[in-house]
């Protein structure tokens, strides 16, 4: 007996997400323009935030949908950054292209790494992807040819006839560093705009599907024919790629390298959770959000030195004790509103009450 | 009226270095009066590194784009120096450096360390201080002084100034064998490393009296415990970084007593500031007065910077073009707190040329004070007879 | 008299999923209770209500007149109320012996110490070093039910003791019984097996879907009664 | 060829014998019946065919193929479709979502081909109300029902279902055995453990009794229930 | 007999590294907590020394009594106040607010202490040593070592041997039973941490005085006290020294070879137990 449901529809889209789609094209010309219509400054905090972002998003969605507590992402943003070093000083190859090499290294160098971190769960999983970050580190502090320990610097020529520069200075009259600018800038941008889109593309995808699955109830998913494990190498492979393009990316702009700057906890790890958690854990929107709060908070407070990263540590602690779900998840249960909606809604069909509870 | 000339100013007043950044409040605070004294117009726009190279470079690009600043200045190793200079580089800023040895700084900052052939000269970044030749001076000189049997055990790390210091070509290795001392070096070691005993082992295996590298305090702390407990106690021990600040020193207990180290500003350099006239001595006893610390080295360095900073500026025909600042600095000729600097070439290999002016450089050992505290008393001016010693080098008891 | 223990409208929630809905039961001193009810009628869930490991409403429980409902295990069994729990629910990492040592954690003095214990179940005394898991599933019933002797409680509450037991071993632990009442516990036990239930209890309580539906003396229940409370058909004309 | 067969499968845990030597043979389009006392190691045997737990001796073939130690995924990708007794709902997901997990995956098709599909079983077992809405946020008896939906969506050649008409009202009960009828009839074989007899003997062929995780007995209902052992061991009343 | 030397030399620094990671284990095996402000946690520890010392002119080991009943409370009321309300299946939130503790604690020690190296200064023990001819023992670094050997057998008296340490089985096995049993998990956890936190009042002073510290010195002590905790097993503490041995012994075996595979070796020494077992080398038989 097979039931016909003449009028049945699957929507995935929302009011919200229809105006946050017009916003977003709007966001991204505007952001194409920023470095016509802003000061130089401004367009490198904006590659900061847009950096960050990358790395935000890539980490939450290994934590946050894959449920793989990574305490070691470092190790991609060094990785890529070394590679993209390699790439320019040893072969010569242009900064931009060796951004991409940078991130099919970073993805290949996780297939090693996944085979140690992922004989391990939980809290040992975060540790052990903490140790291959520091075993990488110290590989690469012994490679001479690069700098060692001491680290190295991108040639000047390499930044300052990057493919592009050439062309902003006789389009625009840009001077080099402003033209390097730009070009970092707008790779970050695309980067962001691109990592962002991916992730919202996986979660509205079968595979995505899976992964919210595997997040809820692994049994059940596997149950259910879900792949759970191939799914979370999946994620674990995509991340590192996103993450090594962002590592090369930001060491393209700041032309100097060292491993410990390279592979700071710190820096490109623990703020990085940071931003997600305050954000909002698990959606699209917290981390955006939370990269923002992040930049103010640092241009606010960067002159208090300890008393700055005191308080972002107490923030993190009360946002994970009182709304662990971060601000924006706090602010979506309220209001019901999301930007980036992956819910697939049943429509129409001979009983279906378009019930109001369709967020979750 | 014109406008306030902007210095912008980097280096690490928190996290593990600030040891080094220490006096800068003192510095400044001294130098903006002194400006104004003598009419001047200057703002100092002061970035915390955190001791971070990360955050170093990215303070670095908001002096120079936000701020604007007219010079950047920067000071206190190669982890602030080198990213501060190299941002400078790429965008066009006139940069003075110090507190770094020339090595790091310089050989560092290329793209491959490994290929001399392939070193470049900057711009527009400018560093002052001593090379590793110097401080290899100094310290064969002090050993000089005491009967050893010129065999020296080296300890030297895998970070800027450790593989600079043990580089076979422009370190430590080559000049040693000229002048008939064998070096016992095991390896790089990490920072922050537990235990030694594989050092100390070698350089007991190799009968090493004389103990030398650049390590930073803890590494020492733990080095020097542990060999004493191996019964291994060298003549001599010279050691770059751990034994530069008192504090250091007096967390030895009384087994820093006769350790010596490289002197490149004490009380005692017959210098005198060239903005302000005040000698090193008085220089050294404001700083004391005004904080109840201390001197330390880095504060004459700190001074001279913003000497050279000033005669650099006033000299140059437009001091918002940083071609013609990077020109002025070039020409510098000045006797400042720290001694004479000129970009002169002076002492340097030609590659080197451009960039680095040297100061000099003697050697001290540090002497426990009848009433606790070490003093640190200059035990060899070879290298610069016009600085006076106070003493002569004492064997470790 | 106020009873020894005693529910009022005692209501439970997994969630928004309710599993009770307004149980009253009492307990009189020295009495033998048997709750007996089919597959998820609530009897586990009125256990773990009973014992504090739900807290409920304070004014749906009462202890010798006194409002327990709100508080935590650790104070239910300072009151002396302890359990058996379905499944037995051993501590895997502690020997036989440390599992009966431990249940006398909250130091109430009485008749059980680990020798009466013994006493009542001697092979427990020869595996007293053993794993507790190492035992077999009616050695394990023995060492809980030990467990629980061993805080000395007023009322003993003994959850589905015969689950998964031969019916040979399911008599050699309900043969402890009458030394258990002698020392004076109360005792309420949860069971599908309805003959041992019947044998062993003053007073029986029958639940369906979270409600009593038929509580009496044994002997004044029909079989037909229970047995249609038990299997869920057509049983609401009884009670 | 049998569709499922066991063959002399065992599981310990620690101590306790769960599966013990199980030999069993399923057919095409057979319904089977499963009955046994708590803690009997039913759930356990259907953990052994799905491949949540992998037996300690032994070997299950499924379909012609030896699975005894292929992942539980691959094996719903062969055909089997399961039920949970606690029900392991993917809480954040909708109800049509839960539906599309096992619908896209478990069935290989697309997202958008499992669309229909799913819709249909959501009206099969009557949750289509509910679509929309938060598994996290659906009761017990909901919550069972999207089990065996899911399970549905998964399109098995073999359904094992895991005690779901527990706490069902008569008339419910009646629509579930309906449905598990319907399925039943267009040749899928159904596994079914449950404590609610006579739903279950309305619709199985055969009964399996498990006891201790042996086998004691497997015939026709009738004849199952009638026996001696079944009667006292599984209804503990002494005949 | 170098290599004797070096093995021994290992094992001593193992030693070390079982002191920093015995309260580490005694926690993560009573109730799966993973604390990442573990090191920061010694530093101030190792700085509360420090004031006694230099303040009050105490000698640290009497200076190290005095802390230990400080730090145990404060670990006590650290578990209840802070990280009892994180616990539960989901490991993310324990991570996040140790970690978050972890920059606080960093940083409010920067303030209050400033960057400055300091040291606890132990007099002449820091230099004694025991001659055994192939091998000089440090005297500071065998009591370190025998401390950890004492922690640990201390520890084990008391999970093993009394009533507290049976509370803390059973909770870490079912607290929900524990409850039934009169326990409070909750109380007991603190009571955990407490303890955990004396014993790092114990590594603090070992740190103090083996090498300086800082107010970051922090992160680097807690990955070896990790990969101590994980190449033992969860739960066992003699396997926490074992874990600290080998890692001490990789780390002066790699440095015999070249000084720049020490801290590497020990890492890899790491990975290569997890590789073949990786629920460490003496796991607990239920998880
Ligand atoms: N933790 C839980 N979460 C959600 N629902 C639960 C939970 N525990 C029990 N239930 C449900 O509450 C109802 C009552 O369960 P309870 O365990 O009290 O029944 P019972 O009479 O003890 O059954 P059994 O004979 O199987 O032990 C059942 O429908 C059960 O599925
Ligand atoms: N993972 C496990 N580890 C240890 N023991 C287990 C495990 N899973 C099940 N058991 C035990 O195995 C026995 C059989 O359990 P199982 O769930 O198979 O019983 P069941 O027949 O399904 O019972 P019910 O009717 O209560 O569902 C029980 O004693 C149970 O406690
Ligand atoms: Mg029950
Ligand atoms: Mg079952």
């Amino acid at each position: 007996m097979t039931i016909a449901i003449p009028s049945l529809k699957v929507e995935t889209r929302t009011r919200a997400s229809s105006v946050s789609r017009l916003i977003a094209l709007a966001v991204l010309a505007l952001g194409l323009a920023a470095p016509f219509l802003v000061s130089r400054g401004a367009v490198q905090d904006l590659f900061f935030i847009l950096t960050m972002l990358v790395l935000a998003q890539s980490w939450n969605l290994l934590a946050g949908y894959a449920g793989l507590i990574s305490v070691g992402q470092q190790v991609f943003v060094g990785f890529g950054a070394y590679a993209m070093f390699g790439a320019v000083i040893l072969f010569g190859i242009d900064p931009i292209p060796a951004i991409l090499i940078a991130g099919v290294l970073s993805a290949l160098l996780a297939i090693p790494t996944a085979f140690f971190t992922f004989r391990l769960y939980g809290p040992y999983f975060a540790i052990g992807t903490w140790v291959v970050a520091e075993v990488v580190r110290l590989l690469l502090a012994q490679w001479k040819t690069l700098g060692g320990g001491t680290g190295t610097s991108l040639p000047r020529e390499a930044v300052r006839d990057m493919a592009g520069v050439g062309l902003l200075r006789d389009l625009f009259g840009m001077k080099p560093a402003q033209a390097s600018d730009a070009i970092t800038y707008w790779l970050a941008l695309i980067l962001a705009a691109a990592t962002i889109g991916f992730i919202y593309r996986l979660l509205r995808s079968k595979q995505g599907l899976g992964l919210a699955a595997v997040r809820d109830n692994e049994q059940a998913a596997r149950a259910v024919g879900v792949d759970a494990r191939r799914m979370k190498a999946m994620v674990y492979l995509a991340t590192a790629f996103m993450t090594g393009l962002a590592g090369a990316l930001i060491y393209v702009q700041k032309a100097r390298i060292s491993p410990d700057a390279a592979f700071s906890v710190t820096d490109w790890t623990a703020y990085v959770i940071f931003i997600v958690v305050i954000g909002g854990i698990g959606t699209i929107e917290g981390p955006i959000l939370g990269v923002i709060l992040f930049f103010l908070l640092q241009n606010l407070l960067a002159d208090y030195g300890s008393w700055y990263l005191l308080m972002l540590g107490l923030a993190g602690i009360l946002t994970m004790l009182f709304a662990p779900r971060g601000l924006w998840g706090a602010f979506s249960d309220r209001t019901g509103i999301q930007l980036f909606p992956v819910r697939r809604t049943l429509v129409g069909g001979p009983s279906v009450h378009q019930g109001g509870s369709s967020h979750g | 009226q014109n406008a306030a000339i902007k210095l912008g100013y980097v280096s690490p007043q928190t996290g593990p270095l600030a040891a080094f950044g220490e006096a800068d409040s003192f510095v400044i605070d001294a130098f903006l009066m002194a400006a104004k004294a003598k009419g001047l117009n200057y703002e100092i726009i002061v970035k915390d590194s955190q001791s971070n190279p990360n955050r170093a470079a990215e303070v670095a690009k908001q002096l120079i784009v936000d701020d604007e600043v007219n010079l950047m200045l920067v000071a206190s190793t190669p982890e602030t120096t080198n990213p501060v200079a190299t941002t400078a580089e790429a965008e066009g800023m006139p940069c003075i450096s110090t507190v770094a040895p020339w090595q790091p700084w310089f050989i560092g900052q290329q793209g491959n360390p490994g290929d001399p052939a392939s070193w470049k000269p900057f711009d527009y970044a400018f560093h002052f201080f001593w090379g590793l030749e110097d401080v290899i001076a100094v310290f064969t000189n002090m050993w000089a002084q005491v009967e050893t049997n010129k065999k020296v055990g080296g300890l030297f790390p895998n970070d800027g100034d450790g593989n600079a210091w043990g580089d076979k070509v422009v370190g430590f290795p080559p000049v040693l064998e000229k002048m008939g001392y064998s070096l016992n070096d095991p390896g790089r070691y990490q920072n922050m490393t537990d235990d030694f005993s594989a050092q100390i082992n070698a350089f007991k295996a190799g009968q090493c009296e004389i103990i030398t590298g650049v390590v930073i305090p803890p590494d020492f702390t733990t080095f020097w415990n542990q060999a004493k407990q191996q019964g291994f106690v060298p003549k001599v021990a010279s050691i770059g970084k751990a034994l530069l600040f008192p504090q250091a020193v007096e967390a030895l207990g009384n087994a820093g007593h006769n350790l010596s180290s490289e002197v490149w500003w004490s009380p005692s350099h017959p210098f005198k500031s060239s903005l302000t006239g005040e000698t090193s001595a008085e220089v050294a006893a404001a700083f004391t007065k005004t904080t109840g610390r201390p001197w330390t080295q880095p504060i004459g360095f700190a001074h001279a910077l913003f000497e050279l900073a000033v005669d650099a500026l006033t000299r140059a025909e437009d001091p918002t073009d940083g071609d013609a600042v990077a020109a002025a600095i070039a020409a510098t000729r000045l006797d400042t707190l720290v001694g004479p600097i000129a970009w002169d070439g002076k002492g340097l290999p030609p590659f080197a040329a451009k960039n680095i002016a040297k100061t000099p450089l003697v050697g001290g050992q540090w002497r426990l004070k009848d009433g606790g505290g070490y003093d640190l008393v200059i035990t060899d001016n070879k290298t610069a007879p016009n600085i006076p010693t106070g003493g002569t080098m004492e064997a470790i008891a | 008299m106020t009873a020894l223990l005693e529910t009022k409208g005692l209501k439970a929630f997994y969630g928004d999923f309710q599993a009770l809905f307004g149980v009253d039961i009492t307990v009189a001193e020295g009495e033998t209770i048997a709750i007996i009810g089919a597959n998820g009628a609530g009897k586990t869930t009125l256990m773990r209500a009973l014992s504090g490991v739900l807290t409920n409403a304070p004014d749906s429980v009462f202890c010798r007149g006194e409002a327990v409902g709100a508080l935590a295990a650790p104070d239910i069994l300072a009151r002396g109320i302890a359990m058996v729990s379905e499944g037995r629910r051993l501590f895997p990492s502690l020997t036989v012996e440390e599992n009966l040592m431990i249940g006398a954690y909250g130091k109430r003095r009485g008749a059980w110490t680990l020798a009466t214990v013994y006493d009542l179940f001697p092979i427990l005394k020869e595996r007293r070093a053993n794993p507790a898991t190492a035992l077999s599933g009616g050695q394990q019933q023995m060492v809980a039910i030990g467990r629980a002797l061993m805080a000395n409680p007023d009322v003993l509450l003994c959850d589905e003791i015969s689950l998964g037991l031969a019916p040979v071993v399911v008599r050699d632990i309900y043969a402890a019984f009458p030394r258990i009442r002698e020392s004076g516990a109360a005792i309420v036990i949860v069971e599908q097996d309805i003959g041992q239930a019947l044998k062993v209890a003053n007073r029986v309580y029958c639940m369906m879907e979270g409600r009593i539906t038929l509580s009496g003396r044994p002997e004044a229940l029909s079989r037909a009664a229970i047995h249609a409370a038990y299997f869920g058909a057509q049983s609401h004309d009884h009670s | 060829m049998s569709l499922l067969q066991l063959d002399s499968v065992s599981k310990r845990f620690g101590a306790l014998t769960v599966a013990d030597a199980i030999s069993l043979t399923v057919e095409n389009g057979e319904a089977l019946g499963i009955i046994g006392p708590n803690g009997a190691g039913k759930s356990t045997l259907f953990n052994l065919i799905t491949g949540t737990i992998a037996p300690d001796s032994g070997a299950i073939r499924f379909a012609g193929a030896d699975v005894t130690r292929t992942p539980p995924m691959a094996r719903c990708l062969s055909g089997m479709g399961r039920t949970f007794q606690i029900p392991q709902p993917f809480e954040k997901l909708t109800v049509f979502e839960n539906l599309l997990v096992a619908g896209s995956f478990g069935a290989r098709r697309s997202e958008a081909d499992a669309y229909d599909h799913c819709a249909e079983i959501l009206v099969e077992t009557g949750l289509i109300d509910k679509a929309n809405v938060p598994a996290g946020g659906l009761s017990l008896l909901q919550r069972k029902r999207l089990e065996l939906a899911r399970a549905l969506a998964t399109e098995p050649r073999l359904l094992l279902l895991d005690e779901i008409a527990g706490g069902l009202t008569e008339g419910e009960c009646q629509a579930l055995v309906a449905t598990i009828r319907a399925i039943h009839a267009k040749g899928v074989a159904v596994i079914w453990i449950e404590h609610v007899l006579h739903a279950l003997t309305s619709v199985v062929e055969r009964l399996l009794v498990l006891h201790f995780g042996r086998v004691i007995g497997i015939g026709a209902p009738a004849e199952i229930m009638a026996s001696r052992d079944v009667q006292e061991i599984y209804l503990g009343i002494e005949i | 007999m170098t290599i004797l030397d070096t093995i021994v030399q290992g094992v001593l620094l193992g030693g070390l590294y079982a002191l920093f990671a015995a309260g580490l284990s005694l926690v993560f095996g009573i109730m799966r907590l993973v604390n990442l402000a573990h090191g920061d946690l010694i530093v101030l520890a190792a700085f509360l020394i420090l004031v006694l010392v230099n303040g009050l002119g105490l000698n640290p080991f009497l200076a190290v009594l005095i802390v230990m009943p400080l730090m145990f409370i404060a670990g006590y009321a650290l578990q209840a106040v802070l990280l009892n309300r994180t616990l539960g299946k989901d490991v993310l939130p324990p991570l996040l607010v140790t970690f978050g503790l972890s920059i606080v604690l960093q940083n409010a020690l920067l303030e209050g202490f400033s960057a400055d190296s300091r040291r606890i200064s132990a007099g002449a023990l820091e230099t004694a040593s025991i001659n055994l001819g192939a091998v000089t023992i440090g005297l500071m670094p065998l009591m370190a070592f025998l401390s950890a050997v004492a922690v640990i057998v201390g520890l084990n008296l008391l999970i093993y041997r009394t009533a507290l340490g049976r509370a803390f089985r059973a909770t870490s096995d079912d607290p929900v039973t524990a409850g039934l049993m009169g326990i409070r998990p909750r109380q007991v956890f603190a009571v955990a941490t407490g303890l955990a936190m004396a014993v790092v009042a114990i590594a603090a002073l070992y740190l103090g005085t083996r090498a300086n510290f800082d107010p970051t010195a922090g992160p680097a002590r807690l990955i070896y006290a990790f990969e101590a905790v994980i190449i033992g097993g969860l739960g066992s503490l003699w396997g926490t020294l074992a874990g600290g041995v080998i890692l001490g012994v990789a780390q002066t075996l790699g440095a015999a070879v070249n000084p720049e595979w020490q801290i590497l070796s020990g890492h890899l020494a790491f990975l290569a137990v997890l590789l073949i077992r990786p629920r460490g080398l003496f796991p607990r038989a239920v998880d």
